[in-house]
């Protein structure tokens, strides 16, 4: 039954792009209700299988099935699925922001011109993004991968129109290429040592040494660079803020909840083959990522880039939680991020939305509606996104009681135990938990900014009105799931024996030889769990007070600090000029060396080299001609020529030209033989 | 003698004659006729061989596709207006004589040649067996028949597209 | 019916009936309708050792493959054919002579 | 195709053929089904019209002028009697106008069913054709109702009509009319977006503008090629100058402006337009009046001649009439529309296919009584 | 046909099958369409929804080879009469003609000053129904074909005259 | 690509929507079928009474009648006719208005016109006749009429006069023997005198 | 029924009666006896109601038997009967410019070709004439008899039109062959037999079974083969080779009597074998729709019956709905749409049948 219901929500999503691509202009409503009705069937698959999964809870839950795609005799390829714990959670998260998203579309494009066009790569992404999911090995993976990075391009630069979405498109495809170079090396130096693509076997190859150390290390960080691609993890996050350009629902599913995860869900996958020095790398760069991309997210001022910003951060919490070992909490935060991440950029959208009609009615075409300093006062005018925002707010900054707080304190007891084994890594409960800090600072600030205190354009809030219910609903249901009690579902489950969501999926050991056992890890982390606790509850509400005195109370100046603290303000609302430093850098440099070797190619090469060449065969032809013409042609060639010549001759008057007559002399000769044959 | 064996030289004779015909007519059209009955008869003997599979591509290709080749090939170099189309023959004494040394000859070799018979039943199914041999023993010669018909379909539609 | 000789008598008469059209004929589709008489006697052989060689079907193999060249090989000589008759206005072969030279 | 390459082939179409309304005999030179060259043969149908004409008085020509185009008898009468009309300088009474115009305009709509219907007999759908019959009967029933022939009528006469219109003519011509409109749409449904019908017809014998005026094309055909160019509206007979319709030109909505669609669908159009205009005739039709002129026992016109020209359903219908002062006319020409549609056949036929030939004749709705004449 | 017309004699066997024979002949006239002027718009009216000659089993046939009964349709021209010979000989026996409208019966309207009209499709091939009307009604022309039936079905093909 | 599968989609959709029209008018044969069954049942004549003096002409368009009792021998219904199909000859009558009772010759019409001529033949060749209707309004004592319509009461419509033989369409209205019996009844007076 | 069951009948009936190979050849006869009434009936069926069909789309009444004398039964009813045997007692005119023996064996070879190929149809479980390994295969290869009859038809006749209906007919039927065999090598593959009796073995168990509905494909699948039928039997919108306002009659121009008869019999036997070949493959040939309920044989023959009675009503259907196609649209039609198209069903299905195991 799970093989074929996820088969069943693997392929709904891509009948509904197929017909959509062909016939959506030509359907009612632009065929908007096949979308949904894919997407909505693929929901209800999901929870159905989700339903089951919880009624009869079994750890180690795994169904496999798998065909020969390529069979060149010893070369084989197999594809398949993979249908677990894991899976089936994804699917659910996945089929259920989709299932939103489509909803939340239909009216936040509505009359957009290439209205059915959009739902089909919806369709598309959902399509590839469950591929990825069910896949059981990784070059189906990495196929699903691809197509998500596809249908990522095309939804972003849905308006291609505007060369910012387009740039940003390009931008976003070519950033993910480069993780995704280093992802198909990390599998080409697996499949060369171990010969077969597909999870279960790597694991049992790892295990049992097939492949070892450096190269092990090499192939872990290889892979970990598509996470890295994909998850936008610190040197290649650069496309994630400018992938804001696309619909901001698309933000909601790819850029909040599920295309980015997949970096996430990659790493959980393979961790088992991750070395320590692998983990190090990737617990690092994580760390770093979720505190500098924090840093930047304080300044910036349009609302989208804040979550952006916000979403790398939190995509860095979960990278050191893999880092650091705790993996389950890794996809824990993962699920609950997807939830109220998805919340608050369709709440921003709805934001947006309103503020994009009043600014339509003011015929005010030069305000940036996405801007939080035209904003303010919304609280009244917009009560349903207010408190759906609310909630997911405080879930994300890590208030008790609510979702985020779960999952963000296990990754901080796991990186508080990991620091504690390995004290000189201590900074990466530092990254923890300022990050942590920064986070509940700049959400409230966004939240205060757009929300509450007086309007900042006080001709436009007259026009602000709350969004259709199509657009509010999902908001509210996903301003529900931000509430802890969620998560703990299974424990009041009377079927299951289980406490929290989070050991739904039960960490297993590392295949690699040496590595700590998981029971090992999850023991470090209930032992720092209670400072962890103290700790990161401590920390979200210093910054949330932080930022109420800024921006409520006023009683500290926001612009006096930022004078204060110039610079670094500088560096931060400046992204601490990335784009810039790689553009001169890396860009720059780049195509001022392919110039200098084309110039080397064509003007040294090509000129002396090859044309000297070619002169010095001229002359060695000319001499060897002579040669050869004097001598073999004339007394040998022809001599032999005209013997055969005299030989043709002769024999010419057989050749009469008619088929008929070579038949004829054919079958003559056949007679003979058989003549000579037979007796 | 039983029907099965009247019926078997019935069809052979049938075969026989119609070749003849084909061979020894002066009208194209009714050559191609006689051509289509003869292959008609080949079939029947397939038939009786217990290759029913062959049978069946016999009928499709030689009589669906290569006898209306022929027959299309005969209408299109003639003037269509004419509908008798005649042809002469060459050398037909000698080419009799060799044809009948050689029939004599083989039919010799046959009589004098003891042939190993092995006693078999007639197969239930035919067409799977010749299907998994074609994909495991013989897939080689069929790729290469498969792109020798591709070089034949490309080579036709280039000889026969006007000079233009 | 079943003796195997009968069978490649049936075949030995049709393939010297087919070298007869083959020897004597000057139209070139007439021509070709004497080959297709000789690949058939040549079926008729494969077939025919198969089934009482046994029927281990290699034989009906052949004959397929055999079957499969006289398609493409019609096409081609068609196309020839009427390629010469366009080029020559004939399609007695002995006309189409430039070869001898 | 290429069936037969390089030989060419002399075919004659007709003169006894399913496609050629009547006895048209086509010459078509074809290399394989690629048609080369058309040349109509005509006078199979010729009947000495013209000559006929010089032999019997002024009244006694109108049934003659009936059988030309026997497809719209009242619009050649209609042309006729206006000519006379005109010839003599005699003004009919409203009554009799609207009459007239009434029958025009039905006649119009009868023809135009029975060339589309026939338009899809030539492609190959036959039950379009039945269905269009069947309206062009209760056309018919309603002309029968008024003078007791289907066909051909002798019903307009110089100075007037033949009959009044009986009592209850009006309503049911009403009644007609409301029953007639949703079957209109159906035969639109069936025939004009008929996907088969517009891949046979659009961008099929595209007859341009220019070649059309230099052919002297009319009617449906010329306006098809998008040529804004209607008698009634350009050079208004009658009372035709009072009505509101509109004059649909070929707008190449299937493809190029002036194919065979358009020719077909141009049709469908004008019957529409002429439900509009019976409509608005019916509704101002003054409710009494003499049908009759009073007239000398015999027509004596004027010694002088006349050129006139009407709008019938295949275009302009001339008659050039030469009086010498006699009761029998001098001479008498009829310059006919369907003539010149004929001639430019080999003009936008040669270079198509056998079918689409057909297809074209079938298009210009032709009819060989007034051809021949 | 012609091998077995008029070779039997008469007796009740003969005769049943004579009957079947002319039923079924009159029973299904296959017609020619002929339609060369206005008469032809008749016969189409004729054969379409309102009178459906199919209804007594007339069945329009666009080769002559495959008719029985030829309908001539409308005014016979001299440059025509020939095609109309060379058609009705190309029917198969038993053939029929009709006559359909005063032109083709005798040149109606044009048969006084009409210098290039057949006067009368009798003048080159034998008529056996002629049916009056410039045009005729449809009606008239079933009723036409309702006469011929009635004298196909009188005639008895296989027995023998008695000369 | 599109275009392919958008054309394959107009045309299913084109065909289907045809379709599903023919299907209807077969499930609605009933209900839709115009067909008359001809020789059991006739399409109603169009009944005519219009004001005006015609009203006792017929206006279908049938078989020509003549009430040779009526004729005056005027002949302008022959004048009318633009195609000759109407042959009249005519004697004068030895006395203006009187019958002659050898050859069924009534001297007075129903309008009590008296005779001057003895109509000895009027033939009228209904295969050249165009059905114009022209020689009827002429007619002063209103004696040639096409058949039927109101005149129903006078003679039945009658339009199905098909004939094997062409001859038998020329009809012949003058009684039979008038031309005779006149000249042999005029020989007979001359003999008399 | 087999062979064997009619000779196992007869023998047990008349005992020693006749010698074996006298019965053999009696049991062999018998069946042929059998179908050559199933298809005058049939025929006689067929035309009546292409008759009727038509008459009432057009809105009209159709044959309904009036008449002088002793008319067409009640509606019409023995109007084809009459129209069988007036055509039959007809002159039998063979044109002098003709190809004489040609024209003689064109009609003969298209009727043997269309009756021939009745013998591979099963109308019950046990109800076959002759249950071949590769029925499905035999049917098609027959088929292709039609082909050249139809060219000597219209060659031989030596008239214009009748060579051009030829050709186009034979242009015609070889393109449309491919695409239906390829729509039914999909059938082939799921049900992975040629034989007509295993195929419909393959979609026992109620409607739901039938191929048509085994996966997405099968419908464009049936599709195809349908259109494919229809072009193969020469019918709107694909009457090309016989369409009457372009060729006259197109090959039969010159065929009169009871040849013409043959032609006109044979194309509406091609309609059936081409519909029950399509209810076999698709439809589940003799199944009842319901499992295992009305599957006795009678009944099994009534559903064959009624399930190629019933496309071979759509056909007729389809004829007086549609304009006919040109001859390079005919083409176009065919390769660069159903054949494409077919071979993407061939892949897609290898597909779902890889998938579901």
């Amino acid at each position: 039954m799970f093989i074929d219901y996820s088969l069943y929500i693997l392929f709904l999503p891509l009948l509904a792009f197929v017909i959509q691509i062909f016939f959506g202009k030509k359907l009612p409503r632009q065929g908007d209700w096949v979308s949904i009705l894919a997407i909505v069937s693929s929901l209800v698959l999901a929870v159905i299988m989700f339903a089951s999964m919880i009624s009869g809870y079994d750890p180690n839950f795994k169904q496999e099935a798998s065909f020969t795609w390529i069979d060149m005799g010893e070369f084989k390829i197999r594809l398949g699925f993979l249908v677990d714990n894991l899976t089936i959670i994804m699917l659910l998260v996945v089929t259920l922001i989709s299932t939103c998203t489509h909803l939340f579309s239909t009216e936040y494009l509505k009359g957009d011109i290439r209205y059915s066009r959009y739902f089909a790569y919806l369709g598309l992404f959902t399509f590839s993004m469950n591929g990825i999911v069910l896949a059981n090995n990784l070059i189906s993976m990495y196929m699903f991968w691809e197509l998500v990075g596809v249908s990522s391009y095309l939804l972003i630069g849905h308006w291609f129109e505007k060369k910012s979405a387009a740039d940003a498109s390009k931008k976003a495809f070519l950033t993910n290429r480069v993780g995704d170079i280093g992802f198909f090396i990390g599998i080409m130096l697996i499949y060369n040592a171990i010969g077969s693509f597909a999870f279960g076997d790597i694991f049992n190859g790892v295990a049992s040494e097939m492949i070892t150390g450096t190269t092990l290390t090499l192939a872990g960080v290889g892979l970990f660079m598509g996470a890295m691609g994909k998850s936008s993890q610190f040197p290649l996050h650069i496309w994630l803020p400018d992938a804001m350009e696309g619909p901001t629902p698309v933000s909601a599913l790819m850029h909040a909840a599920t295309m980015v995860a997949a970096g996430v869900y990659l790493a959980v996958r393979i961790f088992p083959i991750l070395t320590p020095d692998a983990l190090l790398v990737v617990a690092y760069v994580g760390g770093f990522t979720a505190l500098f991309a924090a840093s930047i997210a304080i300044t910036q001022r349009d609302i989208k880039k804040v979550l952006a910003y916000s979403t790398v951060s939190q995509l860095g919490y979960m990278i050191l939680a893999v880092g650091t070992g705790v993996y389950t909490a890794a996809f824990f935060h993962l699920l609950t991020h997807a939830m109220f991440k998805a919340n608050l950029f369709y709440g921003s959208g709805s934001v947006i939305h309103s503020m994009h009609h009043a600014l339509h009615e003011k015929h005010d075409h030069d305000t940036d509606p996405q801007d939080m300093m035209n904003m303010g006062g919304f609280r009244k005018k917009m009560p349903i996104t207010h408190w759906s925002m609310f909630l997911s707010t405080l879930a994300i900054a890590g208030v008790p009681f609510f979702s985020g707080f779960l999952s963000k304190d296990a990754i901080l007891a796991g990186t508080l135990s990991f620091a504690q084994h390995h004290p000189q890594h201590f900074l990466l409960p530092v990254f923890g938990f300022g990050a942590a800090l920064i986070t509940a600072f700049y959400m409230f600030r966004m939240m205060f900014l757009t929300f509450y205190g007086k309007s900042q354009m006080p001709e436009l809030i007259d026009d602000i009105h709350e969004s259709p219910k199509i657009m509010t609903g999902p908001l509210v249901l996903l301003g529900g799931l931000s509430f802890f009690i969620w998560y703990t579902l299974p424990y009041f489950n009377f079927m299951s024996s289980h406490g929290w969501f989070t050991d739904l999926v039960v960490p297993k050991d590392s295949s690699v030889p040496g590595n700590p056992s998981a029971d090992y890890i999850s023991k470090g982390a209930h032992h720092a769990h209670h400072l962890a606790m103290y700790l990161s509850i401590a920390v979200a509400f210093i910054g949330i007070f932080l930022s109420w005195t800024f921006y409520i109370k006023k009683s500290l100046s926001a612009e006096a600090w930022s004078k204060r603290l110039r610079l670094l303000y500088r560096w931060s609302q400046n992204k601490y000029y990335f784009d810039e430093n790689y553009n001169k850098y890396l860009y720059q440099p780049t195509l001022r060396l392919a110039k200098k070797v084309a110039w080397v190619d064509w003007e040294l090469y090509d000129k002396y080299f090859i044309n000297g060449f070619g002169r010095l065969t001229n002359l060695a032809s000319r001499v060897a001609g002579k040669f050869d013409y004097d001598g073999i042609d004339q007394v040998l060639v022809d001599g032999t020529a005209k013997i055969a010549n005299f030989l043709g001759s002769l024999l010419k008057t057989v050749q009469t030209g008619k088929l008929q007559n070579y038949v004829l002399y054919v079958t003559c000769g056949l007679i003979i033989l058989m003549i000579i044959q037979t007796f | 003698m039983p029907v099965a064996e009247i019926v078997f030289w019935l069809v052979a004779a049938f075969t026989i004659i119609s070749a003849s015909f084909v061979v020894l007519n002066n009208q194209l059209l009714y050559s191609a006729i006689a051509l289509l009955f003869s292959l008609f008869g080949v079939a029947g003997l397939y038939i009786f061989l217990w290759a029913d599979f062959i049978a069946g591509i016999q009928l499709i290709v030689y009589i669906g596709g290569i006898n209306v080749l022929i027959i299309f090939g005969i209408m299109l170099t003639n003037k269509i207006s004419s509908v008798r189309l005649s042809q002469t023959n060459v050398q037909q004494g000698v080419g009799a004589v060799i044809a009948l040394w050689l029939m004599i000859l083989i039919s010799l070799v046959i009589s004098k040649t003891p042939w190993l018979q092995i006693e078999s039943s007639e197969p239930s199914e035919t067409v799977s067996v010749i299907g998994t041999l074609l994909l495991s023993k013989y897939l080689l010669p069929f790729e290469a028949i498969s792109l020798l018909l591709l070089g034949a379909l490309i080579g036709a539609a280039l000889l026969s597209r006007e000079a233009t | 019916m079943d003796q195997l000789n009968n069978y490649l008598y049936i075949s030995a008469i049709l393939f010297s009936l087919g070298t007869f059209a083959v020897m004597t004929r000057r139209n070139g589709i007439a021509v070709l309708m004497g080959v297709e008489l000789i690949l058939n006697a040549a079926n008729i052989n494969f077939v025919a050792f198969s089934r009482f060689g046994g029927m281990n079907m290699d034989g009906h193999i052949f004959s397929l493959f055999v079957i499969v060249l006289a398609a493409a090989e019609a096409a081609v000589a068609l196309a020839i054919v009427i390629n010469i008759y366009n080029n020559l206005h004939t399609i007695n072969v002995d006309d189409a002579a430039l070869l001898k030279e | 195709m290429g069936i037969v390459r390089g030989e060419e082939m002399v075919l004659n179409i007709g003169p006894q053929h399913p496609a050629t309304h009547g006895v048209l005999r086509l010459q078509v030179k074809t290399d394989g089904e690629v048609v080369s060259q058309i040349t109509p043969y005509m006078g199979y149908l010729h009947r000495c019209f013209e000559k006929h004409c010089e032999n019997v008085t002024y009244e006694q020509v109108i049934p003659f002028t009936d059988r030309c185009d026997y497809l719209s008898s009242m619009s050649m009468n209609f042309g006729y009697v206006v000519a006379m009309e005109e010839l003599m300088d005699i003004k009919v009474n409203e009554r009799v106008e609207h009459i007239r115009v009434t029958m025009a305009e039905l006649q119009r709509i009868a023809s135009h069913l029975l060339c589309t219907g026939v338009f899809g007999l030539d492609l190959g759908a036959f039950t379009p054709f039945l269905w269009a019959l069947r309206d062009r009967e209760r056309i018919l029933d309603l002309f029968e109702l008024t003078c007791g022939a289907r066909l051909l009528y002798n019903y307009m006469w110089v100075g007037g009509l033949s009959h009044d219109i009986p009592n209850g003519f009006v309503e049911s011509t009403y009644e007609f009319l409301d029953y007639f409109e949703p079957k209109v749409d159906e035969l639109e449904n069936i025939l004009a977006h008929n996907k088969i019908l517009v891949e046979r017809s659009a961008d099929i014998g595209v007859m341009p503008k220019d070649v059309a005026i230099s052919y002297g094309v009319t009617g449906p055909n010329l306006r098809a090629s998008g040529v804004n160019w209607d008698l009634r509206k350009n050079d208004p007979y009658s009372i035709y100058d009072r009505f509101e319709f509109n004059v649909p030109v070929g707008e190449g909505i299937k493809g190029t402006v002036g194919d065979c669609w358009d020719r077909f669908y141009v049709r469908i159009l004008e019957i529409r337009e002429s439900v509009k205009i019976i409509r608005q005739a019916l509704a101002s039709m003054p409710k009494d009046g003499d049908v009759h002129q009073s007239l000398p026992k015999k027509l004596r016109p004027p010694k002088g001649s006349i050129y006139s020209r009407t709008e019938t359903p295949r275009g302009d219908l001339g008659y050039y009439i030469e009086s010498d002062g006699s009761p029998i006319p001098y001479r008498l020409k009829m310059r006919s529309p369907a003539f010149t549609a004929l001639s430019v056949m080999d003009e936008i036929g040669a270079g198509w296919l056998l079918s689409d030939v057909l297809a074209i004749l079938g298009s210009l709705d032709i009819v060989l009584g007034e051809i021949d004449r | 046909m012609g091998l077995l017309t008029n070779k039997f004699q008469d007796n009740v066997i003969v005769e049943k099958l004579d009957k079947l024979l002319s039923w079924s002949r009159s029973t299904s006239p296959w017609f020619f369409q002929f339609g060369t002027a206005c008469c032809a718009i008749e016969m189409m009216a004729a054969a379409a929804s309102r009178h459906d000659m199919m209804r007594i089993g007339a069945i329009p046939r666009s080769s002559p080879r495959q008719a029985d009964v030829m309908i001539v349709a409308g005014t016979v021209t001299m440059k025509m009469a020939i095609r109309v010979k060379k058609l009705y000989e190309q029917m198969a026996d038993p053939k029929y003609v009709i006559a359909m409208g005063s032109c083709a019966t005798s040149g109606g309207p044009y048969w006084q000053h009409g210098y290039h009209v057949l006067k009368g499709v009798d003048i080159v091939i034998p008529v056996d129904v002629y049916v009056p009307g410039c045009p005729p009604r449809p009606e008239s022309l079933i009723e036409g074909m309702l006469k011929l039936q009635e004298q196909i079905l009188e005639e008895r093909p296989l027995t023998r005259k008695m000369t | 690509m599109v275009k392919y599968f958008a054309d394959i989609y107009n045309s299913t959709t084109a065909i289907l929507s045809g379709m599903y029209l023919t299907i209807n008018h077969l499930f609605r044969a009933k209900k839709g079928i115009a067909t008359l069954q001809y020789p059991e049942e006739r399409w109603p004549r169009p009944e005519r009474t219009i004001g005006f003096e015609h009203g006792s002409y017929n206006v279908i368009r049938s078989r020509l009648h003549v009430d040779i009792d009526d004729c005056i021998g005027c002949l302008k219904c022959e004048r009318a006719c633009p195609v000759d199909c109407i042959k009249i000859e005519t004697e004068k009558s030895p006395n203006r208005g009187e019958d002659i009772k050898d050859i069924n010759h009534i001297g007075i019409t129903s309008n009590s016109t008296k005779k001057a001529l003895v109509v000895t033949r009027f033939d009228i060749d209904m295969s050249e006749c165009c059905y114009c209707n022209l020689c009827t309004y002429p007619c002063p004592e209103e004696c040639i009429f096409m058949t039927g319509g109101p005149n129903e009461s006078r003679h039945s419509i009658d339009y199905e006069f098909s004939e094997p033989e062409r001859t038998d369409l020329i009809y012949h209205f003058s009684k039979p023997g008038t031309k005779d019996g006149l000249q042999e009844m005029l020989n007979n007076r001359e003999a008399e005198a | 029924m087999t062979v064997d069951f009619i000779y196992n009948f007869l023998n047990d009936l008349l005992p020693g009666f006749l010698g074996n190979d006298l019965l053999l050849i009696l049991a062999m006869l018998l069946p042929f006896f059998a179908l050559f009434g199933f298809i005058t009936i049939y025929g006689f069926g067929v035309i009546y109601a292409e008759l009727k069909v038509s008459s009432f789309i057009q809105d009209k009444t159709g044959p309904m038997g009036q008449g002088y004398g002793f008319h067409a039964g009640k509606w019409g009813l023995l109007q084809p009967v009459a129209d069988g045997l007036h055509l039959f007692f007809k002159e039998d005119i063979i044109p002098a410019t003709a190809d004489r023996p040609l024209f003689i064996l064109a009609p003969f070879l298209i009727f043997i070709g269309m009756f021939v190929g009745i013998i591979a149809i099963p109308f019950g479980e046990a109800i076959i004439i002759s249950d071949m390994n590769i029925g499905i295969f035999y049917i098609l290869g027959i088929g292709s008899l039609a082909v050249i009859a139809l060219i000597l038809a219209g060659w031989s006749s030596n008239n214009k039109w009748a060579l051009y209906g030829g050709m186009r007919s034979a242009a015609q039927i070889i393109s449309y062959e491919i695409p239906a065999g390829l729509s039914l090598i999909v059938v082939i593959l799921l049900a992975s037999s040629l034989s007509m009796q295993e195929i419909i073995s393959y979609q026992s168990g109620g409607i739901f079974n039938w191929i048509i509905f085994d996966n997405p494909f099968m419908p464009i699948a049936f599709i195809i083969f349908f259109i494919s039928a229809l072009a193969e039997t020469n019918r709107t919108p694909f009457d090309l080779p016989e369409s009457e306002s372009e060729l006259v009659a197109g090959f039969v121009t010159e065929y009169s009597g009871a040849r013409y008869a043959f032609f006109f019999l044979s194309e509406y036997v091609n309609m059936f074998v081409i519909s029950a070949v399509a209810a076999t493959a698709f439809l589940g040939g003799w199944q009842s729709p319901f499992p295992n309920f009305l599957n006795t044989p009678a009944w099994s023959v009534f559903w064959m019956i009624s399930k190629a009675f019933f496309l071979v009503f759509v056909m007729i259907w389809v004829r007086w709905t549609v304009p006919r196609l040109r001859v390079d649209q005919l083409m176009h039609l065919c390769w660069k749409v159903f054949i494409p198209i077919g071979l993407f069903n061939i892949f897609g299905v290898s597909i779902w049948t890889v998938l579901r195991g």
